[in-house]
């Protein structure tokens, strides 16, 4: 009965149909695309199974758990096939002997040039699967699309051309990547280094004792701390004295700083999206309300987001959080889930604001009278002739409004409330590192915050770009004013 | 004819005007009584495409005390045409080396935006369409005028108030005293228009350019500014361009009408022996399409296809593809305007069918020779932006 | 339930009728707009009251200067808006109050052509998909025929079959127009509102676009309501044309008869405005004065009586000269602009406190009115005493006060409709009735008439 | 509908948002997991102390009257109590101590970006695809992307040392102030006062201010950008008005309207970021108030605090529509001219 859903007959064929008429160049992307996934299939597992399940299971009722731990068990097993990108294909930790030869790491390669490869495998890795993507792209536009031009490409074509945008884009994926393989990027990991270091250990070369010595993990932080003075420092790019390369140095704790920052972009990451899933679907749900609608229905919405700004974001969000802290909902993801939510309940009206302009002027548009006088449904032409074009616009603040949500999320963390320790959040590191700033450890803070600062101009410069793609004329759009979503909260 | 002259002349008056001793000796020179003069004007826009030759070597000119209509359909260049009289046009686009406008003898394309200052306003005025969007919203209507008359007339405080108020009562506007205060959105429509014509008037200027004054008004509201304007034109002994789409107001209004076609004049007459003897194919064409022209009729004679967008120096006439009368030559020759007949000086055709007393052969040959004439210069100065 | 309806079975009886038999019949229809003030807006009044009959296979006209309400009436007739009041005849149903499948049925069979070729089609949509719409919403016939339908119907407009699969970007003006109509016609309705479909459009285009509409309605049958302000359009595509002015319907009758010989007033002035492309022609032009008053809060009596070149004059004033009564207009109009205008803060306080504000002129309106001229006291005392009343800051008083005192039956009553002319043309004048003379004996000549 | 009929809806329209803004305080106060009174006196399993709290608090009422009472209290401004941070001391008192240096620096955090980002802005507008715009235009982008909260650390670091770094000290320079400590407010028309007092707020309100003036240079640009390319523009140069007039008079003043909204708009949401501002820099202003009765439980300050807030923002918002009726002519002009 949906009109949207076409359905087959014989002068007009599904995609299916079309692939099989041509399978050419379906099969050849296909041949590209499985071993790709296959290599990383492991991983893929894996990172489902990195969620906070263990949080959601202990909170499901008891019948339930059991199903949940089955579950679990399948899905650690996948986990735990070998991938391409694992970290014991190229292996960073070991220890170095006197003559200088490597030990443990893979080829005898120093750490940081194995810990560089690796790096760059994943970083090939990732950019393999963005050209797949284009790649995909242009298949269908060449080979499976009826129309032989359509709007979504010229936007495409502008966004290539926009090299603000692409910037963006390349920061965006940068970190998306980094937040995606975080246990695989940093040279050591979060559970071996920063959560439970006295469950783990490392062996080095004692000069002393002259021979191969065992030490935890934790024991071996305290002898490699960076607190500014008097030479307790591990820097960026340097060794520790048990032969532990750290690439952005160590935190005053003795932690690794890179593996903090990997597994705080995955916080980041997951907060912020989550947090804009639900304020975007909230925002475009009320945006074609109100603009379909307009009248009462705008007032009541114009109450509702004009109530919830005017409480201070950041202070609600710190005040709600505390409230729901000793609740099983804070628990979850460390505290991650709790403030995605605060951030998307208190988030969607502005997104809602912003999109509301775009989608009353699609509103005005005679296509939608048209829709109208031919009866199609309310929903009907809600989500076929207005949504596409309110879509774009919320890509564009969502955008920004991204780069607002980390920024706010580390300023909670950064005054100690938030994401609870010892997970990591880059604002806890800026916070731990402040009193050395001056100092020769200064990388504690200054790292970051510079990581912030870049991934934020990223997110706006992607927002840029996507404003320039969808609507050319406005490379001065209207409803900027919204663009403040991306100061998160003012934090 | 005068498209012939103007291709070996421009240089001379260029080079000439730019030695400033020389303008006025060089504006006797050119003894023309017309005061404006507007000769091989070719502006074009620069897109990240292409380069769009929006007025492409338009020649025209405007005597005291004058109405030229400048008619042609969306697309074809009059609008622009205005703006580059009033020197408006601005990057992306710009004129190209070897157009001019003469005013008053004086060549405006050379002057700098300081220089052009001092033209705008008090020599040529200008009205534009939407009269809205022309007037500053948070500025009142009084003020918007007394700018002017400060600017031009260096009147300030009572004084320029009290002369604003005049001219709102020159123009029409009933109330003015109360009115010179108000803001242009608590005007109506028709009252913007003459707010914007009194602003024009403001000025004191010598030639009027009204880009489609009339097209965002009513009827009845058309007919009172067109009204207004034949007064003014009196009053003042203003010569006035006048722009616009619709051929009956061109007929009410104009004196002389030259007919746009992508870029190009394709036909100059008086009014009456345009619209009773048009000869060039589009003009004919546009004229029998007006539905009230030919009352009983069943169906409308019609233009096959749509305007081209002129984006390339023109080697054929751009008119072909659709013209009815179209020959093998037209694909070929560039047409370029000529009398439509022995001595008719004031009726100029752009097409290959005319002089029409002349043997077809040997009128293709007088455009196709013009127009090689012409080229060298346009194609230096193209310089291959149309590729 | 996607079974085919049968031909000719339109779902509503009324639509059955035979070629030149009423198809509806619209009764003092209303169409008001709520204002969005919270408290005490005036609403306004679109259509304030317009009745015709619309006759199956005719093409009826509606002009009309901007805001007079023309494009409510066609949303209104297309469900498009609400009627506030008054009654749209289809048969035995009511447009105005249907709903359910009646409802759909009459979506069926009355559709739209917009006026912008840019903003009527979804751009994000192939030129097929925009078609087919209403054919899906409807659940007409198989997707098989619906698309067999649509490949037809471009055919039919003079597009071809290979533009199913581009989008309207891909098109001009005109070529959009196109797409419009066949998107109308999709759904074989029996009448169409074609709103100013051609005044976006150059004319060599609109050319093109006005036969296809004509021969599209002799091959189909079609119904048209044809709203347009181009009076040359209307002239050469209708059979009878309404001419609206601020909601109501002035003059409506046979196209030709309607412009050889204009009755209303309104419909002369609007006649006679029309630039004609003929610089030969001499026409005795009657411009008229001032703007049309705002549709929130129209003239109590008739609606062009604050513009009307012919108003009747009050009882015993004939001899007030003619440029004394058009001073005494134009005083009115100003007043009643007056007092449309708010007033800011500042100006209430300097009022209060019997400072100068822009309104304190309104004795430089009444000098530059009616100095020089020899006014006689039945007009001048009236007008004096208004303007006291208006330097008190009470236009409403003083307009109240003109009023009474030199108003007309134009200001008081709402004229009746005339029957005038041959072929069952109506005017609503008061100067039809029997103890006025015809506007046409009173106002310069307008139209073929002689 | 006249502009002063207008503004007086939108004032109209602030009543539900302070009644709705209200209840979701107390929703989240009342409502939510945590009981206030256990809170405030924190686990020390005093019952007896634990029963008084709840009295005094109305706790030990049924749910709808503790809403009446709570919602008729901070109508009335009777905003209660501190019970934790500053126990017994009035909510109003505190805020009396405590606002004025969050003012002060709230004020200069808008007032520098007004000042510094605004003209920045327009000038990169004026000159557009210049290399000063693309250093305006990426400058305030990355200014803009910068956490408070980071900025403040490292502005507070080289402050601190800028005896070593620069060889200039800050501390001294001109008058003599501390860097993280609160402001001395009093006296401020004394000149010397009033230029400590500003220098001691200067590093502060330009961090808290950062992400503000980065929008505003932006938008400040886009907005000179639309006006020049505006009809009236053009006809102003037609009638033959100087470059520099046609900006002073017609570009400025009609590009600040769509800056009203931004710049209101940033005003409140420094509230947010004086939380991180004030905690760095020690200033202890109503940020600070709020965090610290937020750690230490004492939710009926907080709650006090947020209807505060909540009035503050209300009031933001009708300086805006005050703002716009000042400023744009057309404001709730919605007939057609007369």
């Amino acid at each position: 009965m949906s009109a949207v859903d076409y359905p087959v007959d014989e002068d007009e064929q599904t995609l299916l149909e079309r692939i099989q008429d041509e399978p050419g160049p379906a099969l050849k992307l296909l041949a590209v695309v499985v071993p790709l996934f296959a290599v990383e299939f492991g991983a893929v597992a894996s990172l489902v199974m990195s969620l906070p399940w263990s949080a959601v299971g202990s909170a499901l009722p008891g019948f339930l758990q059991g199903l949940a731990g089955a579950l679990a068990g399948v899905g650690d097993a996948l986990a735990n096939l070998p991938t391409l990108l694992s970290r014991s294909v190229i292996d960073n930790s070991g220890y170095q002997l006197p003559s200088g030869e490597w030990v443990g790491t893979t080829l005898g390669l120093s750490p940081a040039v194995a810990w560089l490869l690796r790096v760059l495998l994943v970083y090939a890795y990732g950019f393999a699967w963005m050209a797949v993507g284009w790649w995909v792209y242009l298949v269908y536009r060449d080979n499976y699309r009826y129309a032989d031009w359509a709007p979504v490409d010229d936007m495409v074509n502008r966004f290539r051309n926009h090299s603000w945008g692409l910037l963006g884009l390349a920061i965006i994926f940068a970190f998306v990547v980094l937040a995606l393989f975080a246990p695989a990027l940093g040279p050591t990991t979060v559970e071996a280094n920063i959560s439970d270091p006295y469950l783990h250990t490392v062996e080095y070369f004692d000069e002393e004792a002259g021979s191969v010595q065992e030490i935890y993990v934790g024991d071996a932080n305290r002898d490699s701390q960076s607190r500014g003075q008097g030479g307790d420092n591990v820097g960026p790019l340097s060794y520790d004295q048990f032969g532990r390369f750290h690439p952005f140095g160590t935190l005053p704790s003795g932690k690794d700083l890179f593996t903090f920052m990997a597994a705080g972009a995955r916080v980041s990451l997951f907060i912020g999206v989550l947090s804009l899933l639900i304020a975007g679907g909230i925002a475009v749900t009320f945006a074609l309300a109100t603009a379909y609608y307009k009248g009462l229905v705008d007032l009541g919405v114009v109450i509702a987001s004009d109530s919830i700004q005017s409480l201070p974001q950041l202070l609600f969000i710190m005040l709600a959080s505390f409230v729901l802290s000793g609740t099983w909902l804070a628990n979850l993801y460390s505290g991650g889930v709790v403030l995605a939510l605060l951030f998307g309940f208190t988030g969607w009206p502005g997104l809602w604001r912003a999109v509301r302009g775009p989608a009353l002027q699609v509103s005005e548009r005679e296509w939608i009278d048209a829709a109208k006088s031919f009866g199609q449904r309310p929903s009907v032409t809600m989500r076929k002739h207005m949504l596409p074009y309110v879509v774009g616009y919320l890509l564009i603040y969502a955008s920004l409004t991204l780069g607002g949500v980390i920024i706010g999320v580390a300023g909670l963390s950064f005054l100690g409330l938030g994401i609870n320790a010892p997970t990591p959040e880059w604002g806890r590191a800026v916070s731990a590192g402040q009193p050395y700033v001056p100092t020769q450890s200064w990388h504690i803070s200054l790292i970051p915050g510079i990581m912030v600062v870049i991934v934020v101009t990223g997110f706006n410069a992607l927002g840029d770009g996507i404003r320039d793609a969808i609507d050319p004329q406005s490379d001065v759009g209207t409803g900027q004013q919204d663009e403040s979503a991306a100061a998160g909260g003012g934090a | 004819m005068a498209a012939d002259a103007n291709a070996t002349g421009v240089d001379e008056r260029r080079s000439s005007a730019r030695q400033t001793q020389s303008d006025d000796v060089d504006a006797a020179e050119s003894a023309d009584d017309r005061l404006l003069e507007v000769e091989n004007l070719r502006t074009v826009f620069h897109t990240e495409r292409e380069t769009i030759r929006a007025v492409d070597g338009v020649s025209f000119g405007i005597e005291e005390g004058e109405t030229l209509g400048l008619v042609g359909e969306s697309g074809s260049g009059k609008s622009v045409t205005a703006r580059s009289i009033m020197g408006l046009v601005d990057d992306p686009g710009e004129l190209l080396p070897g157009s001019s406008v003469r005013f008053d003898g004086r060549e405006l394309t050379d002057l700098t935006e300081k220089g052009y200052e001092s033209v705008r306003g008090s020599g040529i005025a200008m009205v534009f369409q939407d009269p809205l969007s022309t007037l500053n919203p948070v500025y009142t209507v009084g003020n918007q005028i007394e700018e002017a008359l400060s600017l031009h007339r260096g009147l300030s405080g009572i004084d320029a108030t009290e002369k604003a108020i005049e001219l709102l009562e020159d123009v029409g506007i009933p109330d003015a005293a109360r009115r010179v205060s108000e803001y242009p959105h608590e005007f109506s429509g028709g009252m913007r228009q003459r707010a914007v014509i009194a602003m024009a008037l403001a000025c004191d200027p010598d030639v009027l350019v009204c880009d489609e004054p009339t097209t965002a008004l009513d009827v009845t509201i058309q007919a009172q500014i067109l009204e207004l304007l034949s007064d003014l034109q009196a009053e003042h002994g203003l010569s006035i361009l006048f722009i616009t789409h619709d051929m009956g107001v061109i007929a009410e209004v104009a004196d002389r009408v030259a007919v746009m076609y992508a870029g190009e004049i394709v036909e100059q007459a008086p009014v009456v022996e345009l619209y009773e003897n048009p000869r060039h194919p589009y003009t004919r064409g546009l004229l029998r399409s007006i539905p009230s022209t030919q009352q009983g009729a069943e169906r409308l004679e019609t233009i096959a296809g749509e305007v081209p967008t002129p984006n390339k120096a023109a080697t054929d006439c751009r008119f072909a593809p659709r013209c009815p009368e179209a020959f093998d030559a037209c694909e070929e020759v560039h047409p370029v305007p000529v009398p439509v007949e022995e001595g008719a000086e004031d009726h100029t055709a752009a097409c290959l069918l005319y002089p029409e007393d002349e043997p077809r052969k040997a009128a293709v040959d007088r455009h196709a020779a013009a127009g090689d004439e012409d080229s060298p210069e346009s194609a230096g100065s193209t310089g291959g932006d149309s590729r | 339930m996607s079974q085919q309806p049968e031909r000719g079975d339109t779902g509503l009886a009324g639509l059955d009728c035979a070629p030149g038999e009423t198809l509806l019949s619209v009764r003092d229809l209303r169409t008001y707009y709520e204002s969005g003030d919270l408290i005490g807006g005036q609403p306004v009044k679109a259509v304030d009251g317009v009745s015709f009959d619309v006759k199956k296979g005719e093409t009826i006209g509606v002009v009309g200067e901007s805001g007079c309400g023309k494009t409510t009436l066609g949303r209104t007739l297309v469900r498009l808006e609400a009627a506030t009041g008054g009654e749209v005849r289809v048969g035995s149903d009511d447009v105005t109050e249907l709903s359910g499948e009646d409802l759909k049925a009459w979506r069926r069979n009355a559709q739209v052509v917009f006026q912008d070729p840019e903003s009527s089609l979804n751009d994000r949509m192939t030129i097929g998909e925009i078609i087919r719409e209403p054919l899906d919403v409807h659940d007409w016939g198989t997707p098989a025929e619906r698309r067999a339908r649509v490949r037809d119907l471009l055919e039919k407009v003079g597009l071809q079959e290979e533009h199913y699969y581009r989008y309207p970007h891909q098109f001009s003006g005109g070529q959009r127009q196109r797409i419009g109509i066949a998107r109308a016609l999709a759904l074989e309705p029996e009448f169409v509102v074609l709103d100013e479909p051609v005044s976006a459009l150059d004319v060599s285009v609109q050319a093109q676009i006005l036969n296809l509409l004509m021969d599209l309605q002799d091959e189909l049958g079609l119904t048209y309501l044809f709203i347009a302000h181009d009076l040359s359009v209307v002239r050469h595509i209708c059979d009878r044309v309404a001419v609206m002015y601020l909601g109501n319907v002035m003059e409506l009758g046979p196209t030709d008869e309607l412009f050889e010989d204009p009755a209303n007033p309104y419909t002369r002035a609007l006649l006679s405005a029309v630039p004609e492309p003929d610089p030969t022609a001499e026409i005795d032009r009657m411009t008229l004065r001032g703007t049309p008053p705002s549709p929130r809060d129209p003239p109590e009596g008739c609606a062009f009586s604050t513009r009307c070149p012919v108003k009747i004059r009050p009882d015993g004033s004939d001899e007030v000269d003619e440029s004394t009564w058009e001073a005494v207009e134009v005083f009115r109009e100003t007043l009643r602009a007056r007092s449309r205008t708010e007033r800011s803060l500042s100006e209430r306080a300097r009022e209060l406190i019997g400072l100068e504000t822009r309104f304190a002129t309104v004795d430089e309106v009444v000098g530059e009115l009616f100095t020089d001229r020899d006014i006689p006291v039945s007009v001048k005392e009236p007008v004096d005493q208004a303007a006291d009343l208006a330097r008190e800051g009470d236009e409403d008083a003083a307009l109240e006060h003109l009023k009474g005192e030199l108003g007309s039956v134009c200001d008081h009553e709402s004229p009746e409709d005339h029957a005038v002319g041959t072929e069952g043309r109506e005017s609503r004048c008061h100067r039809h009735a029997a103890e006025y003379e015809e506007p046409s004996a009173v106002g310069p000549s307008v139209g073929g008439e002689d | 509908m006249s502009r002063w009929s207008y503004f007086a809806r939108r004032v109209l329209l602030m009543i539900p948002i302070v009644f709705f803004g209200t209840t979701i305080t107390f929703l989240v106060l009342r409502m939510g997991p945590m009981d206030p009174a256990a809170a405030v006196i924190a686990g020390a399993g005093d019952t007896e102390a634990y029963e008084s709290v709840r009295q005094s608090l109305g706790l030990d009422q049924p749910l709808w009257l503790q809403y009446v009472e709570y919602l008729r209290d901070l109508f009335t401004l009777q905003l209660g109590y501190s019970w934790v941070v500053n126990r017994g001391r009035p909510v109003w008192e505190l805020i009396g101590v405590y606002a004025p240096r969050t003012i002060w620096l709230g004020f200069w955090a808008v007032m520098l970006p007004l000042f510094i980002g605004l003209p920045l802005g327009f000038y990169a507008g004026l000159n557009p695809n210049t290399l000063s715009d693309y250093l305006a235009s990426f400058g305030g982008i990355v200014w803009r992307a910068m956490p408070n909260f980071w900025l403040a650390v490292i502005l507070v670091s080289v402050l601190t040392q800028s005896d070593q770094l620069f060889g200039f000290d800050w501390e001294s320079w001109l008058v003599q102030t501390q860097i993280v400590t609160p402001p001395e407010l009093q006296r401020l028309w004394v000149p010397s006062n009033f230029l400590a007092a500003f220098k001691a707020i200067l590093p502060a309100a330009l961090v808290l201010g950062s992400a503000s003036m980065g929008n505003e240079m932006r938008i400040g640009r886009t907005a000179v950008l639309e006006t020049v390319n505006e009809n009236y523009v053009e006809t102003a140069r037609a009638k033959g008005v100087p470059r520099r007039t046609i900006i002073s008079k017609h570009v400025f003043r009609n590009a600040l309207i769509p800056l009203v909204p931004i710049i209101t708009g940033e005003a409140f949401l420094l509230l947010g970021g004086s939380v991180l501002v004030e905690t760095v820099f020690s200033i202890n202003g109503l940020g600070y108030l709020f965090y610290s009765a937020t750690i230490n439980a004492d939710l009926p300050l907080v709650g006090s605090l947020m209807f505060f807030f909540i009035l503050l923002s209300v009031g933001i918002n009708i300086l805006q529509d005050l703002l716009y009726t000042l400023i744009d002519p057309r404001v709730g002009y919605g007939g057609e001219g007369a």
